[in-house]
């Protein structure tokens, strides 16, 4: 019965152990910098399933647009390094120098209003997170004051990633269009191209990313987070118990949001531009498989199914390209069909057991992890 | 921008912008009905709707050439046989995918938009796989192409005539389907309580496969009649997605009547705007008005006040 | 029948006036009904006659056409679920309506009522209170050997009660149930008996049911809607006599 | 910007020295002759560790195989399969067999980021033949320039770049538009021009150059100018604008699956594109997107670019005959195919000028290169890395190909920075 009091459990404790392990030792020490600059970029959508996990996995609420924050995040992150690349100096055989090239490009003789605040590095990492969490608070409080929720919330905001997208395609002069914003060189004068600097990028990514993994871990342990599964099981008998439902689906939404915004940061430092292929509607759903083939309700199965698809991706694209494809799709139905708990739930059927015997755990944890075969009927209920 | 132009011109020009208007609002209605079906009556996301409906643009390339080569006398005439066999088509895919796929989902909506993504990405590499990842050209009876001259300015698209004609036949079917025939009324009564339908003895499994194979085998029709006016490659169903379902859900899921209202009040919006506007600023501004409007207006268009 | 009342502020709920319509059909027509402090109020009725909408309007679930909702002097009518809760209405819910990933404390712990905005739940301890309150009202509900079980593992009954619970750690003064013994054995009815009784000192009351045997057993005072309006009202012996009353539903 | 003129003055200073200094070097014969391996020791033409061996010297293939983009560049990997097939047959480069890697980019521009790296990275390729998009491009630049790889970018694009790491084997945008605007003014006598396209950089950057020149050199008006987001299939709206407004000219940059529904609806509305008026005149719409649209549904339309399949040279007449040998009797080629077929040989001059396969000494080996059995004729490479090359007006047919009816003199020079253009 103190299991859900206790900030971390043994098992929880020996999870973010392997993680921390896995991704700040095991990968450094055996991959090379190629490959390690890879897996930085993979775990940036990590933190996208994380906040997928509270939302979707915990609360019911399934976003086709965490790309959108994802983006906005990245975009922001971008528009701080392109001012900076973009001095007066560096861009002198322009027509108006000190602005970015694109715009140059595109007619423009100042910097829109909207950019001057990223010359300033503190506004900007403030910006990072505020700016698509604001967004996510507007986006999520229409909505979920009015009871949108399930299937309808998934369609409207697949509709915003649509919309998003047009927009900054069409408005190339300030966002650089559909070439994105590229050619990113420096953060604060220190090279980000360099094999060291993507070292520390690395580390400073994995760093990130288990804080959140922490962060997430504390909200799913605190009340607000048995809530989230309470209102995805029973929303009425949430609200007549004397809650406000909308606020905590509000709330959930705006962390997710702010989750994938530091990715979509993290993101753009590691792979050095942005742009608005990340923002549409396929990148936000291929996030959600990430999230569901770790296991929807696992923070830590979101991780390592981040890096198991993107791995199989880079592998299978690289042997059979053709292929590629049908084994993504196939992957998506065996998830909803056959493994609708993810890795999560493999782990829990064949390895758990083992793990518990080692801890000295007596039984299967009883904490906050469902009884595997309760999670789909409990999803549906929360879609209806 | 009005100065210019005589009365009559501008008169004519009206014409044509109602009427390109009305050729998008059929576009819509056709795109949307099929999933008017299968998503305001079954509660099934089908994310793989594109992809049928590309399925039935490729069946009508197959016929396009077989009946070029072997049956050239009667190319004229088939485009016919060509939307015959695409409804048939999709619609067999569909009950397939029914069969293996969907019946283990109706609980799990959000889980169908999955699996049905997944879908549609098989779908779209098989086609490359069979079809190769170029866009194929689709050759139409001559009949089809051109216009009707009206006036000077005024041309009728007979393609536009076309498809006009075909939405509303299809809507009147689906219409004599979903309230005059037993069908239409198992499948209302299987939605609105499948475990007392089931207990009068309908066969709700046969119900579901036979709704969701028509409402496939009506995005065939529907993308076999777009091989008039869009592209037929591999990925071209994803393109219709969005605007698809946005017309369903703004319309009220559960009202085909909605759907058809919502398809007009859409189409006449972008292509006012798109006269004023241009193109791309035209559909951003259609999409958000749309997405404010259900912020505001969750239910959609029509709905029944129901007692919960 | 409508007895025109005064406005009359001794009762814990008065209801007056109270209409709503569906698309034209009056749910609910012209209805005036009173809970009285420490009272268990049940309401009888044919199937369609209103019942359960009468509760989905007390606690805000369907908003009134017209009419009033007081409260301990306050219009529910305006207000929304959750304030309505707050200020000491509990409704549960026709079929057991709870949190079935859960455990059992966990179902409990949730409905204390502390930390209710998003930064009360974030930063909600689980201290000695908390658990002191939640084994009491186990207890009170039959489950406190039950308390780490995972709620989808109980019995019918079980669940019944554990939402009955789940009310009573919130202490409201006005408690509604919706068939609250349906689908329960005997032997768990006379518990639930037992535990209505037990429960109402210090609150009201306002059970739906259809069990006859029960709503003698429990009853102080009876109203018996037909088509949305009041057929008759009293001791279960006064409706059970009144020639209305057997004509429309307890005649056949 | 910086970085682009530092090591462009870098690297036409080396070029200066290495040409003074390879006077002394006897030329090979530039193609054909019989190179051994023996020759160049591998130690010597290879010093900064690619992929060269005593017989083979790998190079890397970078295009979308799968995604929206697969469509587009699947003619281009054929046509550099077919070069590269082609350049062994006769001997290989330096005597050396030429093998590939072929990578994926799936239609994502940090894949293709990823793979360039890879290719570059870990495979050690000697060049790269890649890319579609400018986006790509985009992605993959960078990369090119900090591990000094070389590129070869076959598709004409909007210019505004200039990279010491990247030959441009299609055209930029001034060579393709500006002799197709002087040709219709001049022989249509067209003063008013409506102008379309997809919403994104190539069309914007494109109308943009073909605005100034119609409005100040051509003296021309342009009465209408509009975007369509990818993928839109609707144009009925602006085919009315098109109407009211009466241009003499539809200049049209519209792309991909858009193309067949805007070129469909222009017909069905009664634009007869084999009158005189108006003229359609696209720089988008190459034999590959004439399979998708269909021949009757765009015949009589002018295209302005550097190649059709039909034109009549003997260059071509083998080009277009080994193709089909390779890739099938069906198969069509537009102007990005052959672009992307000049790539390899392109390299292999300049690593058999050069006498090396180091990527700096072939840079400065590339300028001043000429290729006189390019299928669109003889081209040379120009010292900011675009070709010089002819820009031809070809009429589309109802099958598919396109006539020639004009072509430009001289080799057109690129300009990717073009002066009052901007």
């Amino acid at each position: 019965m103190t299991s859900g009091n206790s900030f971390l459990t043994r098992q929880e404790l020996l999870g973010l152990a392997v993680v921390s392990l896995l991704i700040l030792v095991v990968l450094p020490a055996s991959v090379d910098i190629f490959r390690l600059n890879l897996i930085g970029k993979y775990l940036t959508y990590a933190f996208v399933a994380i906040g997928l996990v509270l939302c979707w996995g915990m609360g019911g609420i399934l976003s086709l647009g965490q790309g959108v924050f994802f983006g906005l995040g990245g975009y922001c992150m971008a528009m701080f390094l392109k001012l900076e690349a973009s001095t007066p100096e560096a861009t002198k055989i322009q027509s108006t120098p000190g602005i970015p090239d694109f715009m140059d490009w595109n007619q423009l003789t100042e910097l829109p209003w909207f950019w001057e605040p990223f010359h300033s590095f503190p506004f900007t990492l403030v910006a990072i997170v505020a700016l698509p969490s604001l967004f996510a608070f507007v986006i999520g409080a229409a909505m979920f004051k009015r009871r949108v929720g399930g299937v309808y919330f998934a369609i409207i905001t697949q509709a915003i990633a649509a919309i998003l997208t047009i927009l900054i395609i069409g408005q190339q002069g300030y966002t650089g269009g559909v070439n994105g914003i590229t050619d990113l060189r420096t953060l604060l004068g220190w090279d980000i191209r360099t094999d060291s600097a993507k070292y520390v990028l690395y580390f400073v990514n994995a760093g990130l990313l288990i804080a959140v993994i922490v962060a997430a871990q504390a909200v799913r342990k605190s009340k607000l987070g048995r809530l989230l599964v309470a209102l995805r099981d029973k929303e009425d008998r949430v609200r007549f118990s004397g809650y406000d439902v909308a606020n905590f689906k509000i709330f959930a939404f705006c962390l997710a949001a702010a989750f994938s915004a530091i990715g979509g940061a993290m993101f753009t430092l590691q792979v050095g531009f942005m742009s608005p292929s990340f923002v549409g509607i396929v990148p936000s759903i291929e996030m959600v498989i990430y999230t569901a083939v770790g296991g929807r309700l696992s923070i830590f199965g979101a991780v390592y199914g981040t890096l198991l698809v993107n791995w199989a991706k880079t592998t299978f694209s690289e042997t059979f390209p053709e292929l590629w494809l049908f084994g993504l799709g196939a992957l998506f139905i065996a998830v909803v069909l056959v493994f609708p708990n993810g890795l999560a739930g493999l782990y829990r059927s064949y390895l758990q057991p083992h793990v518990d015997r080692l801890l000295g755990v007596k039984k299967p944890a009883d904490d906050d992890e469902p009884a595997s075969d309760a999670v789909p009927e409990a999803a549906a209920r929360a879609a209806e | 921008m009005f100065a210019d132009y005589s009365w009559s011109e501008l008169g004519s020009i009206f014409a044509m912008q109602g009427f390109a208007g009305l050729i998008l609002f059929s576009v819509f209605v056709l795109m949307a009905l099929g999933l008017a079906i299968i998503f305001g009556q079954m509660g099934v996301i089908n994310m793989a709707h594109g992809e049928f409906m590309i399925l039935g643009a490729y069946v009508t390339y197959l016929c396009s050439n077989f009946f070029s080569t072997y049956l050239p006398a009667l190319f004229g005439i088939y485009f016919f046989v060509a939307m015959i066999l695409a409804f048939f088509a999709s619609g067999a895919l569909g009950a397939l995918v029914e069969w293996g796929l969907i019946r283990h989902l109706y609980k799990r909506p959000l889980d169908t938009l999955l699996a049905t993504w997944g879908l549609s990405l098989i779908l779209q590499q098989a086609y490359r796989s069979i079809f190769g990842a170029r866009e194929v050209g689709v050759s139409l009876p001559s009949w089809l192409l051109g216009s009707w001259p009206l006036t000077d300015l005024i041309e009728i698209p007979i393609n536009g005539l076309f498809v006009m004609s075909l939405t509303f036949l299809i809507a009147v079917g689906v219409y004599f389907l979903m309230f005059r025939s037993r069908l239409g009324m198992q499948t209302r009564a299987v939605v609105q309580n499948r475990v007392m339908a089931g207990a009068v003895g309908i066969n709700t499994e046969r119900v579901d496969r036979m709704t969701f194979a028509i409402g496939c085998g009506i995005a065939g029709v529907a993308g076999s009649a777009f091989t008039m006016i869009g592209s037929t490659g591999p990925t071209a169903g994803q393109l219709y997605i969005v605007d698809t379902f946005l017309i369903v859900v703004f319309g009220g899921a559960a009202s085909l009547l909605g759907t058809i209202a919502s398809a007009f009040t859409i189409s006449q919006a972008q292509s006012t705007m798109e006269f004023f506007l241009s193109g791309s600023m035209a559909k951003v501004l259609t999409l958000l008005t749309v997405v404010g409007i259900l912020m505001l207006r969750p239910e959609g268009l029509f709905s029944l006040k129901i007692r919960r | 029948m409508n007895t025109v009342a005064p406005t009359n502020n001794d009762f814990l709920l008065s209801i007056e006036k109270l209409t709503v319509s569906f698309d034209g059909f009056k749910a609910v027509n012209d209805l005036n009904l009173y809970v009285d402090e420490n009272e268990i109020h049940v309401i009888i009725g044919p199937n369609g006659a209103g019942k359960t909408t009468v509760l989905d309007l007390i606690c805000g679930r369907t908003r009134a056409t017209e009419g009033s909702i007081r409260f301990r002097d306050k219009e529910l009518t305006e207000m929304k679920e959750h304030e309505i809760v707050r200020q000491g209405v509990g409704r549960k819910f026709q079929n057991p309506s709870i949190y079935e990933d859960l455990t059992v404390f966990e179902n409990l712990e949730i409905s204390f009522p502390r930390g209710r905005d998003v930064f009360g739940a974030l930063t909600f301890r689980r201290d000695d209170e908390v658990v002191e309150r939640v084994r009491e009202i186990s207890r009170m509900v039959f489950l406190e050997k039950l308390l780490d079980k995972q709620a989808a593992l109980l019995s019918h009954g079980q669940k019944q009660w554990l939402e009955i619970g789940m009310l009573l750690i919130q202490d409201p003064e006005l408690l509604m149930l919706d068939e609250p013994v349906a689908g329960m054995s005997v032997s768990e009815r006379v518990q639930t008996a037992e535990l209505l009784n037990k429960i109402t000192e210090g609150r009201s009351v306002m059970v739906v049911e259809h069990d006859m045997k029960f709503v003698e057993d429990i009853a102080h005072r009876v109203t018996v809607l037909h088509q949305g309006k009041i057929l008759s009202e009293g001791s279960m012996a006064k409706v059970q006599a009144d020639p209305k009353v057997i004509d429309v539903y307890l005649g056949h | 910007m910086t970085e682009k003129t530092r090591s462009e003055n870098a690297f036409s200073l080396r070029r200066r020295e290495l040409l003074a200094g390879m006077a002394s070097i006897p030329m090979m014969s530039m193609l054909g002759g019989p190179v051994r391996a023996q020759d160049y020791p591998t130690a010597e033409v290879n010093t900064t560790g690619l992929a060269v061996t005593d017989d083979t010297v790998t190079v890397g293939i970078l295009h979308s195989v799968t995604g929206t983009m697969a469509i587009s560049e699947t003619g281009s990997v054929q046509a550099e399969k077919l070069a590269i097939k082609q350049i062994n047959e006769m001997g290989g480069v330096l005597g050396r067999k030429i093998e590939f890697i072929q990578e994926d980019g799936a239609s994502d521009w940090p894949t293709f980021a990823e793979k360039a790296k890879k290719l570059l990275v870990n495979d050690k390729v000697a060049s790269v033949m890649g890319c579609w998009t400018s986006a790509s491009r985009k992605a993959v630049l960078p990369v090119f320039e900090q591990y000094n790889g070389m590129l070869f970018y076959p598709t004409f694009y909007e210019g505004l770049e200039e990279s010491p790491n990247v030959i441009y084997t299609g055209q930029e945008a001034t060579q393709q538009i500006i002799a197709g605007l002087d040709w219709v003014a001049k022989e249509k006598g067209a003063k008013s021009f409506y102008l379309l396209g997809s919403d994104y950089i190539w069309p914007r950057t494109s109308n943009k150059i073909a605005r100034k020149h119609i409005e100040e050199h051509l003296g021309a008006k342009v009465v209408g100018e509009e975007y369509y987001p990818l993928g839109h299939t609707q144009f009925n709206s602006v085919i009315n604008k098109i109407k009211l407004k009466k241009p003499d000219v539809i200049y049209a940059i519209v792309v991909g699956g858009s193309n067949v529904a805007f070129y469909k609806q222009l017909k069905a509305a009664g634009i007869d594109m084999t009158k005189e008026k108006p003229v359609l005149l696209t720089i988008s719409v190459t034999e590959d997107e004439i399979l998708g649209i269909g021949g009757e549904n765009i015949v009589g339309a002018y295209a302005c670019m550097k190649y059709f399949q039909s034109l009549d040279n003997p260059n071509n007449e083998a080009f277009v005959a080994a193709f089909k040998e390779m890739w099938g009797d069906d198969i069509v080629i537009g102007d990005v195919t052959q672009a992307a077929y000049l790539g390899p040989w392109l390299w292999k001059l300049a690593v058999e000028k050069a006498g090396s396969f180091d990527i700096d000494k072939i840079k400065a080996a590339l300028p001043g290169i000429e290729f006189d059995k390019a299928p669109e004729g003889y081209v040379k490479v120009h010292e900011n890395h675009h070709l010089w090359s002819k820009t031809r007006v070809g009429r589309a047919r109802d099958d598919g190909q396109y006539d020639l009816v004009y072509e430009t003199a001289d080799l057109v020079e690129p300009d990717p920075f073009p002066e009052g253009y901007q």
